[in-house]
Parts: structure tokens; sequence; C-alpha cells
């Protein structure tokens, strides 16, 4: 059994989901969810019993393209990550009705399907098409069944479409002069090629433009507010929590092994970038009126913080950059489904409308109160072992990077509980609110229960990654 | 200056006169009329050139077919009224500009590619009989010959289709 | 044996928590708030075990649980450390927890949500224990933080009010700069010698040959602010007045008698690192200095009953920097001890009292009590004796201590220190007078409410005044069992013994008069001149300063959080539109070429010919001429 | 048998048949009757035609004359269809000026 099951999957429950009709589109579309991430599973223990899980197999011979899949630590980890919560997602709107609920939800597992195929891609262009894949589904999503005013959303969702668009053109750019240089597509014919920094640095600035505007980072983030205040929550989820992390996980696996010379030299540069990335998400965030807005500049903040780890070029900022990745996949998935589950309720996502909502739901606010702190990368949980580890690295190279990039202890700190006061705390509030349902605590248990295992036990997933990424730093390393 | 020469340049200077009037000609017909003379010129050119079957086919098609159906569609349309607005000036203006231009141009890399000239081979072979021409039409050059009939059918069916009238008003 | 032990130690409390989170609801107050007594009890008896181990054999115990966190150049597992000093804490934590478990079950009795605060106290046990005895810097941090967590949580206990809510955030918010700095501190030892376990630590320093003294500084810096977030030093010390929002006994617990020495404990625990640098050292020994009479002075005026306490305790805390900054640790220590005692039996006290009078904490609502409330009173009395280093109360020894080791390295020192504990004597006995002495001055309704609070109050209360009596004991100046308890932590031999001598008799004779006076400033004040504290708005002059707290609050919020809400205003408003239409200008401008190329394409079939033939002629141009 | 070339010149050919093509262009560009303007392309072909038929004679290769008959087949066709075409836009809009034809407007 090879990785290329996962795609067939998830393409044949696309699919399958479709024609299954829109009652049972949704169940049609968990099973096959779990079914994959059944697959998965069993995968990562081949992998783990040291068997070859990767496939490579000739796919056009003029260009020299490749249907390669390589499975190694680091992309079973994004991989778990997906088909984790790609069924979180999906069971987490079980409570919602959509229309035409069957093209929704075979949607989402083709988004599943596109994102699987980018974090296991290692064809330069086999990558590229799942790269730019994946945004199709996310903006039917998103236009669709989006909320708000519609001109105004197509307006936004169209911005984002163009935008990330753009900046991964000139990712194919780079691609095309690699294929030029290396006559192969194939990460190790890239990783083989001895280029000169001149050459590095256009690429990895091309490569850059794309991640950069995905991550998204300061200042190409304009796009993610407005698209994830206007996205549905599923959508909104899985931009979030997932696709974020195609961009993060591209900087490991392509930009800087392609190009470390460049990598090396601008480092400053770009930790930099990543961290005025935290303080301005932070300080914008405070003054935030719409939960959502406000979650999704938590959001650049926490990208910021793990592109600037990744930057370091340390086996410890990648390896931290990593695990945050998965700790802040899981964490902004519960977030934003707690401001769905608010919405569902009082169909508000102002702040100012809420508040009062603890004495009214005891169970609701524990879950929203834990997120938070996992949110803040409160010790024993998996945030703050990335959150350290990131720190760590960046106070290696220097400690004011450390210092700054800290801030968003306190930060995050006074924006998420001045959002949570807002929100939650104070005189009960007039309105009634139903405290959560079965199905709703019951993602959110899951989502608490990972973030606090993986707090206190990191090391199943810091042994997966490891050996990878010590490769990748290998390929960093190799022209000084 | 031989005889053939001089036929050469009478011929030349008719087709060249003619193709002239044709297009400066205010009424279509007397441009069509024109053009038929023309056409014999080029004829005539063929005939020099000692492609007899070449010159009677293109007799018949160009200065009997086309021209007919030209004067027909003109006849059809009632156009031998002189009515036509003239282009604006700026428009003939940039038009004797372009034919200037283009006549130059073409010149200009003739000379250019200092072709060598006087040097002309005598195979001796037949190569333009009726014959040979059959022989080579329908053996190399078998398949495009049937093509051009599809073509022609292909044309023709086309032209019914467009000048039928069509039935449903509006 | 002693894993399990240790577990049992650590454990208890966090599944105390986990009943009454699931349970406590349908279990009933009562029967919620004795799990939660018991858990910590059980707790207390492990500790008291753990206490034998150590005074039979001084060697302390290390388990290692599970490799947690994986560093590059080094590992960080999962482990306890059970050393004298550890151990020492979890006595009083869990014993001064275990009692106000106890007197919480009474205190709380009238509040529907008792089992969630149950839940948070053991949970607040739960995380001082993971401070107080992991191994590591990071287990440290886990407490530190989880502290930090169960602080926010009670200080809001009651959500309902958006000030207390307030309170609780800027706790936490303050904290987590602190925290900033112990993580900055981590990241410093870490990369400096691989490691952040104490004893390894030790080891590596204590065999070091050159140390990098810079970072060192840099990072005893870090740490020192680190503990100044916790235990409420300048610049950090506002939160804590504050957080006497939260129930009083939470008060007692947290915010005076453990989690604030947490920043004690840290430097403690790292003295060996601190010794190394003797810059930062000074620094925290004016600090200490500065905060104590500081908090002082503010103390002198405060009428809030829980607000006097709470600077009283910034103000003791900073003595104990103070001994910290000078290095005698043990004192320190010492005080930390008599500290938590004494305090924690003022706070419950007031708790007391403020139970009686159904929530007023105003003084000059109070007065009187003496006659009803005769136990409590008693405690009371005793305690203030013993926070004001009357002999032969404890807090006369451990003060003592502080003024006699300040006296012996700075005579300025000595002197803020002395002011500010005669301040302290006067402050309290000002409390007390108040509230004990004279008529009542509350309205009559309260009055005939008044009553003795029930066993479950009083008798902590008793246990507490007889520590804070006897708590004196454990370090005598001549012959002090703690110093020797103590002694293998030190890298440095245990502090010379004192040579009692005539100056230090003479020193002690200072304090106790200087207490005296303090006394009986109150006494002509409050009893002879009958006076009571003018309402707030005939407060003028410089009392109105110290009223208002010298304005700090005012002046953070206009110079941090007032300016990081314009920032985040500006950003908001300016940036990032500016930055939107940027990327929408990008758009734009394709939209407008695309707009004007359209009108070349007008569907002129002459004009496209003109434009064609032209073509043509440079195509051939091109190909044929330009060469 | 004599090269007919040899007498005449083939530049002279090349000549003509450029001033020939020059003069359709010309008619292209000039008249705004659709009719005049499919003459003009007639000319430009036969143009091309008669270079075809003297290089045939140059070379002494037949496909020269070949390549004739087929373009000859395509301008039949062509032009069939094309005046059909004009028949019905004189139908549509009663006339055929080029200048009226502008619904290719972007």
């Amino acid at each position: 059994m090879n990785v290329s099951i996962l795609l067939i999957i998830l393409f044949v429950g696309a699919f399958a989901t479709y024609l299954a009709g829109d009652k049972l589109a949704s169940k049609v579309a968990l099973f096959f969810s779990l079914s994959s991430l059944g697959c998965a599973i069993v995968l990562l223990n081949q992998f783990n019993a040291g068997e070859n899980i990767s496939v490579i197999h000739q796919w056009i011979n003029q260009p020299n393209i490749s249907f390669a899949l390589l499975a190694d630590g680091l992309s079973i980890a994004m991989l778990l990550l997906t088909l984790a919560l790609t069924p979180i997602i999906i069971f987490s709107s079980f409570e919602n009705e959509y229309k035409n609920a069957k093209a929704f939800y075979a949607l989402i597992l083709f988004m599943a399907f596109a994102m699987v195929g980018t974090f296991l891609a290692s064809d330069g262009l086999l990558y590229y098409i799942f790269w730019e894949l994946s945004l199709i589904p996310i903006y039917f999503i998103a236009l669709i069944w989006g909320n708000g005013d519609a001109e105004e959303r197509k307006k936004a969702v169209i911005k984002f479409f163009i935008y990330t668009l753009a900046g991964s053109l000139f990712m194919l750019i780079a691609f095309v002069y690699l294929y030029q240089q290396a006559g192969s597509f194939l990460l190790e014919d890239l990783y083989k090629l001895n280029l000169s920094s001149t050459e590095q640095l256009w690429i990895f600035l091309a490569f850059f433009l794309a991640y950069a505007i995905k991550i998204p980072l300061i200042p190409f983030h304009t796009w993610q507010a407005s698209v994830y205040q206007k996205a549905p929550a599923v959508g909104t989820m899985l931009l979030s929590g997932i696709m974020l992390k195609m961009g993060l996980y591209s900087v490991i696996r392509w930009q800087l092994p392609i190009a470390p010379l460049a990598a090396k030299e601008y480092m400053y540069i770009f930790i930099s970038l990543g961290i005025a990335g935290v303080i301005y998400g932070s300080i914008v965030a405070l003054r935030q009126k719409d939960l959502k807005k406000l979650l999704a500049y938590s959001s650049l903040a926490h990208v910021g913080l793990i592109a600037a780890g990744t930057y370091t070029l340390t086996i410890d900022g990648l390896r931290g950059a990593v695990l945050q990745m998965i700790a802040h996949g899981f964490v902004v998935v519960g977030l934003f489904f707690i401001s769905e589950i608010i919405f569902r309720r009082y169909e508000t996502r102002t702040m100012a409308e809420m508040g009062g909502i603890r004495s009214q739901s005891p169970k609701f606010a524990s879950m929203f109160l834990l997120l938070v702190l996992a949110s803040v990368a409160l010790p024993t949980t998996f945030n703050f072992v990335g959150e350290f580890t990131v720190l760590y690295s960046l106070s290696q190279i220097n400690l004011w990077f450390a210092f700054l990039g800290g801030t968003t202890i306190i930060l995050g700190a006074y924006y998420m509980l001045k959002m949570y006061q807002q929100v939650m705390l104070g005189e009960t509030n007039t309105k009634v609110f139903m405290d959560v349902t079965f199905k709703e605590g019951f993602a959110l248990v899951l989502i608490l229960a990972v973030l606090f295992f993986f707090g206190m036990y990191p090391k199943p997933i810091t042994d997966l990654i490891t050996p990878s990424l010590e490769n990748i730093i290998t390929q960093i390393n190799r022209i000084n | 200056m031989s005889t053939i020469l001089i036929i050469f340049c009478v011929l030349a200077a008719v087709s060249i006169a003619t193709a002239f009037l044709a297009i400066f000609s205010r009424n279509p017909i007397h441009s069509a009329l024109w053009l038929v003379i023309c056409f014999f010129s080029i004829a005539g050119h063929y005939l020099l050139l000692n492609s007899q079957f070449l010159a009677i086919v293109h007799i018949i098609v160009y200065s009997g077919a086309i021209m007919i159906l030209f004067l027909f569609t003109i006849m059809l349309m009632n156009l031998n009224k002189e009515n036509e607005v003239h282009k604006p000036r700026i428009t003939r203006l940039g038009a004797i500009v372009s034919f200037c231009l283009i006549c130059i141009v073409l010149i200009l890399v003739f000379i250019n590619s200092k072709p060598i000239v006087g040097e002309y081979i005598t195979t001796g072979e037949d190569y333009q009989s009726i014959k040979v021409l059959g022989k080579v039409l329908l053996n190399e050059y078998m398949v495009p010959f049937e093509f051009a009939s599809i073509l022609l059918l292909v044309a023709m069916i086309g032209t019914v289709l467009l000048s039928k009238k069509e039935k449903t008003e509006k | 044996m002693n894993t399990n032990l240790a577990l049992l130690l650590l454990l208890a409390p966090f599944l105390g928590f986990l009943f009454n989170v699931f349970f406590g609801k349908s279990i009933g107050k009562t029967t919620s708030g004795v799990i939660g007594t018991l858990a910590v009890f059980t707790s207390f008896l492990a500790s008291a075990y753990f206490f034998a181990v150590i005074v039979a054999n001084p060697e302390g115990i290390q388990i290692s649980l599970f490799d947690w966190i994986q560093i590059s150049n080094f590992k960080v597992d999962f482990g306890f450390l059970l050393d004298q000093l550890s151990i020492l804490w979890l006595l009083f934590v869990t014993g001064i927890g275990a009692l106000i478990h106890m007197y919480s079950i009474s205190y709380m009795h009238d509040d529907e949500n008792m089992h969630k605060y149950f839940a948070y106290l053991n949970l607040f046990i739960f995380f001082m224990i993971t401070l107080v005895i992991g191994s590591n810097l990071l287990v440290l941090f886990i407490g530190w933080e989880g502290v930090g967590l169960c602080s926010y949580l009670l200080i809001g206990f009651w959500h309902k009010n958006q000030e207390f809510n307030d309170a609780a955030k800027k706790a936490f918010i303050m904290n987590r700069i602190g925290d900033l700095g112990l993580l900055i501190g981590i990241f410093i030892i870490g990369s400096l010698f691989s490691t952040l376990d104490y004893a390894t630590l030790k080891t590596a320093i204590a065999g070091a040959t050159d140390l990098n003294m810079y970072w060192i500084s840099a990072a005893a810096f870090a740490l020192f602010i680190g503990a100044c977030g916790k235990s409420a030093q300048i610049p950090l010390y506002t939160w804590l007045p504050d957080a006497m929002a939260g129930p009083t006994p939470v008060s007692a617990l947290i915010h005076a008698a453990t989690m604030v020495t947490a920043g004690i404990f840290m430097i403690t625990r790292l003295n060996f690192v601190f010794d190394l640098a003797p810059d930062v050292q000074n620094i925290i020994a004016i600090v200490g200095a500065v905060t104590s009479l500081v908090a002082a002075t503010i103390a002198l005026v405060q009428t809030d009953i829980k607000k006097v306490l709470a600077y009283s305790t910034v103000s003791q805390l900073g003595l104990m920097f103070l001994a910290l900054g000078l290095g005698a640790y043990e004192v320190a220590v010492f005080h930390v001890i008599t500290h938590a005692f004494f305090k924690a039996c003022l706070f419950l006290g007031s708790g007391s009292v403020i139970h009686a009078l159904h929530g007023e904490q105003d003084m000059r609502k109070m007065g009187g009590l003496k006659k009803v409330m005769t136990i409590t009173f008693v405690t009371f009395l005793i305690s203030s004796l013993a926070i004001s280093g009357i002999p032969p109360f404890s807090g006369f020894f451990s003060k003592d201590e502080i003024l006699m080791v300040a006296f012996e390295h700075n005579k300025i020192l000595w002197f803020i220190s002395s002011l500010a504990s005669l301040m302290t004597a006067f402050y309290m006995f000002r409390l007390l007078y108040l509230t004990f002495f004279k008529e009542f001055r509350g309205t009559a309704e309260q009055k005939s409410h008044l009553h003795e609070s029930p066993a479950l109050i009083t008798f902590p209360l008793i246990v507490l005044a007889i520590l804070a009596t006897l708590g004196g004991l454990i370090s005598l100046p001549t012959n002090s069992w703690l110093n020797e308890y103590l002694a293998p932590l030190f890298t440095k031999v245990a502090t010379e013994e004192h040579h009692f001598g005539t100056t230090e008799y003479a020193l002690m004779l200072v304090a106790v008069i200087g207490g005296l006076v303090g006394i009986g400033i109150a006494y002509a004040k409050y009893i002879k001149q009958n006076q009571v504290p003018a309402e707030d708005a005939a407060i003028t002059g410089f009392t109105k300063v110290l009223y208002d707290k010298y304005y700090v609050d005012e002046i953070y919020d206009f110079l941090f959080v007032k300016s990081i809400n314009g920032l985040s205003k500006f950003f908001r408003d300016y940036v990032e539109t500016t930055l939107t239409s940027l990327v929408f200008g990008l758009g734009q401008v394709t939209n407008e070429i695309g707009f004007q190329g359209k009108k070349i394409q007008n569907g002129s079939i002459g004009r496209y010919l003109f434009a064609f033939v032209l073509g043509m002629c440079a195509i051939v141009i091109y190909l044929f001429l330009a060469q | 048998m004599n090269n007919i070339l040899n007498e005449i010149g083939i530049e002279n050919y090349i000549f003509l048949s450029t001033i020939l093509f020059c003069i359709g262009v010309f008619g292209v560009l000039y008249r705004r009757n659709a009719i005049i303007v499919f003459m003009s392309i007639e000319i430009m072909l036969n143009a091309v035609n008669l270079l075809f038929v003297a290089f045939s004679t140059y070379h002494q290769d037949a496909q020269g004359q070949i390549f004739v008959f087929f373009s000859m087949a395509v301008a039949a066709a062509e032009v069939a269809v094309g005046l059909a075409i004009l028949v019905s836009i004189f139908r549509n809009l009663g006339s055929i000026d080029i200048n009226n034809l502008k619904n290719l407007k972007g």
C-alpha cells in the first residue's frame, strides 16, 4: 500500500458524496474522510516499520514530469493534520443546513484531496497543480455558502483568488527556470542544482511571493481577514487550519532547500518580517469588533511566528515550526468552530452583541476557555511546545528576535482574554444561549484532547518529523 | 529586345493597368470587367511560360466562374450605381502610403537578397504537359487533391446554406 | 515507592479538580468542598512523609517521568526534584492550602458555583506543586503559568462583574510580562549550558572554568523580571492589589501565602546563577527595598481592608527580595514562611470580618467588632503583632534578620527597610483599631447581623495564629534549624553565624522600637483622637496621591494600554486600509490598461486591415532587412 | 528547348507579381465596397499564382503549377462562401460598406 491510496479515496469520496444526494452527503463525506484517516494511520505504521510508501511514476515524457509522491516524516505529519482535521470539520458542520449540500461536501473532500496532494507531491509541476487545485474548492465554498452581503463577499473572495493565484504564478516561473536548469521537476534533482547566489535570490523571491501571500505574511495579508469573515465556518476552518500550513510546509520543503544561499544571506530580513507579523497581527487584533476577524488577525500573528521559526534554518526552528503548525491547526479550527457555535445561537459575530454567555452555558465556556488558553500557548498545551521551540530557535539567532517574538505571549494573552471577556463574561445575557449539543461538544473535546495529549507528550510527533527535518537541514547546508 | 520580351512587357502593362482600373472604377461592374481583362492578361503570362493547361484552367475558373459570380452578386445587390462614399482622406492617404511602403519593402527585400539571375537551367524534360501534371497530381498529391474536392463540396454546401433566405421571420 | 508517592502528591489535587469539575454540581456544595480539602490534605500528608525522608537523608530525590520537549542541544524531561527547598515549600503550600480549603467550605457556602471554586482551588494547588517540585526550569514554567491561570480564574470568579474580570485579565497579562522574562532567561541558560535541569545546571556551573559573565547576568536579570511579575515587585506590582477582587480565601492562599512567593522560590532555586551576577543582585536588593517602601506608603492611607493587606503583601515581598538581593536566601525563605502564616491569618481574619458584614470591605464602615468576634480579633491581633515585628512573634525573627543583613551590606537599604517596617506597624494597627475598636460605624441592619464566624472559619484562624506565634522558632538568631536544613542548597558557605555583639542587639532594639513607635502613632491617631479616615472626596494633598497609589495605574494605562490601543486603532483604520487599497490598486491598474486597450479593438475592419498590413511590413523588415 | 526565362528574366516576373500584389493590398485598404475588396484579394492571389508558375519554370518542376491548382480551388471556394456571406450581410444591413461591419467591437 502506498500513499496514492489516500488521494484515490478522497477523490472517489468527492464523487461519491456528490452522487449521494443532499441528504446523505454529509455522512458519506464523513465516512470517506474517516476512512482516509484510517488509511493514513495504517500507512504511518508501515512507514514506522521502515516500508517504502512513496510513489514515483513517469507521467509525461516531454517535458519530463513524474507522478512522484514522497512520504517522509514531515509529509506524514502534515497528512495526519489534514486528515484528522477534515473529519472534524465535516462533523462540526452537521448541525448546519446547507443548500445543495452534496456539492458542498464534495468540495470539502476535493479540497482535502488537493491539500493532501500538495503535502505529498515531490515533483514540482505535480506539486504546483495540486497547489492551485486546492484554490478552486475554497473559492466556491466561500463564494456560494459564505455569509454577509453577496456583493462584498464576491469582492473579497475574488480578491483572494486572484491574489493567491497571482503569487503562485511567480512560483511557476521559478519552476520553469529550475526545469531548464535541471531538466526535471523532481525535488531531488532540484536539490542537486548548483545555482549561483543571484539565481537563488530570484528563485527564493519568486517562491516567497507565492508563500507569503498564502501563509500570509505581512504586508501580503490583506485578503485574509475579509475572506475569513465572509467564508462559511467550514471554509474558514479549512483555510486557516490546513491551507495556511500549505504555505509554511512549502517553505520548508521547497523554498529553503532549493535556494539555501539566499535564505541564509537574507535570513534577518525574513525573520524580521515574520516577527513584524506577530506584533502587527496581535496589535490589530486588539481592536477588532468582529469575532472572526479577530481570530484571523490572531492567526496572522501565529503564522508570523511560525514563519520566523522556519527562516532561522535551524533544526529547532523547523521542528518548532512544524509542531506549532499542527497545534495551531487544531486550535484555530476549534476557535472558529466556537465562533460558529455562537453564531448558530445569536446570529451575530459582533462581539459587542455577545457577553454574559458563561453563566448560561458552563460547558461551552470551559471548552472555549481551554481553547483560548491553548491559543495563548499555556504550558501543557501543544501550542506551548511549538512556541517554546520556535522562540528558542529565534533566541539562538538573536535574543532580540526571541524577545520581540515573545511579545506574542503578552499581546496574545491580552487580545484573547479581552475577547473572552467581551464574549463570555459579564452580566447574564438576556438572550438565551443553549449549552453545546452533544455533536458540538464531541468535536471540541476531540480537538482539546489532541492539544493536551501532545502538549504533555509531543514525543511521537517529534520523533516522526525530526529525521526528515534533519535531511532538509543537510540539504540547506550542502553549499556554504 | 526580343519579341518575347515585348510581349511580356505589353502583357505586364495590361495586367497592371487593368488591375489599377479595377480598383479605381467607381462602378463595380466596370471593376469586374477590368478585372476580367486583367485575368486574361495573366493567362497570357501563363501561355508565355508555356503552361497552356494552366492558362486554360485559369480562364475557365477566374474569368469564367469567379467573375461571373461577382457580376451576379453585383447585379443581385443592384450595386451598379456609383454611390459608394469615399473613405476619409486620411484613410486614402494611409492606403497610398501603405501601398508605397509595402512595394518598396518587397522590392528592397528582393534586391537585398542578391539573387543570382541570368543563369537558367534547361533540363529538356517535359514537366508541364497535361500528362505529367496529371501524373503528379494523382500520385504525389493524391490526398490533397481529394481534400480539395471535399473543400469545394463543403464550400458549395456552405454557400447554399448561407444564401438561402431564412424562413422564420424575426 | 517514592515515584508513586510523588505522583500521589502531585495528582491528588488534580483528581480533586477533575472530580469537582465533572461531578461537583451533583454531589452538593459541602461534599465538593470536603473532597477538595481532602485532596489537598492528602498532598500535605505526602509532603510530610517526604519531609521525614529528607530530614533523615539530606540527599534530594530526583524522579524523571518521560521526555517532554526535544531541543537540538538538550532534552527537557518531565521530572521532579524533591529536595529541602521544594519539600519546605510543599509543606506550607499544602498545609496552608488545606486550611484555606477548609475555611472556604464555610466562607463560600452561599455561592452557587462552589464546586467550581473548589475545582479551581485544587487546580491551583496542583500547579503550585508542579512549580515547586519540577526538576527543571520548564516544569517550573508549567506551574508558573498554571498558577497564573488559576489566579486569573479565581480573581474573576464572580465573572458577572466586569471590573473583576478586568482585574483578572490585568493580573494574567502582568504575569505574562514576567513570564516572557522568565522564558528569555530560560533561553539564555539553555543555550549557555545546554540544560535546564537544576542539578545538572549546578554541576555545570560549578565545573565551568570560563563562564560568560555577560550572558549569565543577562539570564539572571531576565529571570528576575519573571520573578518580579509573579511576586509583584516594581514595576509589575500593580496587579496584586487589584487581584483582591477575588474571594478573600483566594487572596489569602494565592495572593499572599503561596503563588506570590514563587518568584522567591525560583531565585532561591537558582541561587548559584544569581551568585554569579552581583550587579543583578544589587538591582534585586534595590528593587526590593524600594518596593517595600512604596507599597508601605500606599498602604498607610488605604481604606479598603483587603487593599491594605494587599499592599502590605507587596511590601513584605519587597523585603524578601531585599534579602535575596543581598544573597541571604535562607533569610528570605524564612520570611516567606513566617509571612505565609501571619499574612494568611490576616487575610482569613479580614475574610471573617467581611463575611460577618456581608461583603463590606470599607474600614470606615467597621469598628467595634472586638466584642462580637473575639476569636477573629485575637488571631488578628497576634498576626498584626507578628507582621509588625514585635517579639516574640515569628515576624520579629524573620524581619529582624532581613534588617540585620541589610545593615551589614548597605546602610541606606537598611534605613529604607526599617522605615517600611515602621510604616507596616502603623498601618496594621490602624487597620486593627479601625476594624475592631471603638463603635460600629456601619448600618443598623448590618449591626444586627454581626456574629462570630462558624468553627470552620475560626479553626484555620487559630491554627495559623499559633503558627504565626511560634513560627520564629525554626530559625532563632543563635541557633537556626532552618539554615542548617537549607545548607545543602547553597554553594556559598551558609551565612556565617551571627556573632551576637552589641551592634546586633542594638539593631534588634531599634527594630522593635520602630515597630512600637508605629503602633504608638496609630494608637494616638485612631484611639486617642478617635479619627476616622476621610471620605473619598475629602482626601487632598499628598494623602490623595498616596490614596490613588501614586497614579501608577493611570500612568501605565496611559503609557501602555492607551498607546497600544491607539496604535491598534491606527493600524486598523489606516495601515490596513492602505494595504488593502494597494492590493486593489494593482487590480485597478490592470483594469485600466484593459479598458484603454479595449478602445483599440473598435471593430472597424478597415483599421484592422491597416494594422495587419503594417504588421506584415514590420515582420518582413525584421526578417529580411534588419540584419 | 529553350528556357523562356532566358529571354525575360525571373526578376521581371518577381517585380510584376510584387506590383500586382501591392495593388491588391492597396485596393483592400483603399476601397470600402466589400465586393471590390474581394476583387483585390483575387488580384493578390493571382499575383502569387503568377509567381508560382514563374518559379515552376525556373526550377523546371511541375510542383509550382500543382500549387496553383490548389490555390485556385481554395480561391474558388473562398469566393463562393465569401460572396454568399456578402449577400446575407447585404440582406441584413442593406449595404456592403465594410465600415458598417463593426460588430467585432470588444
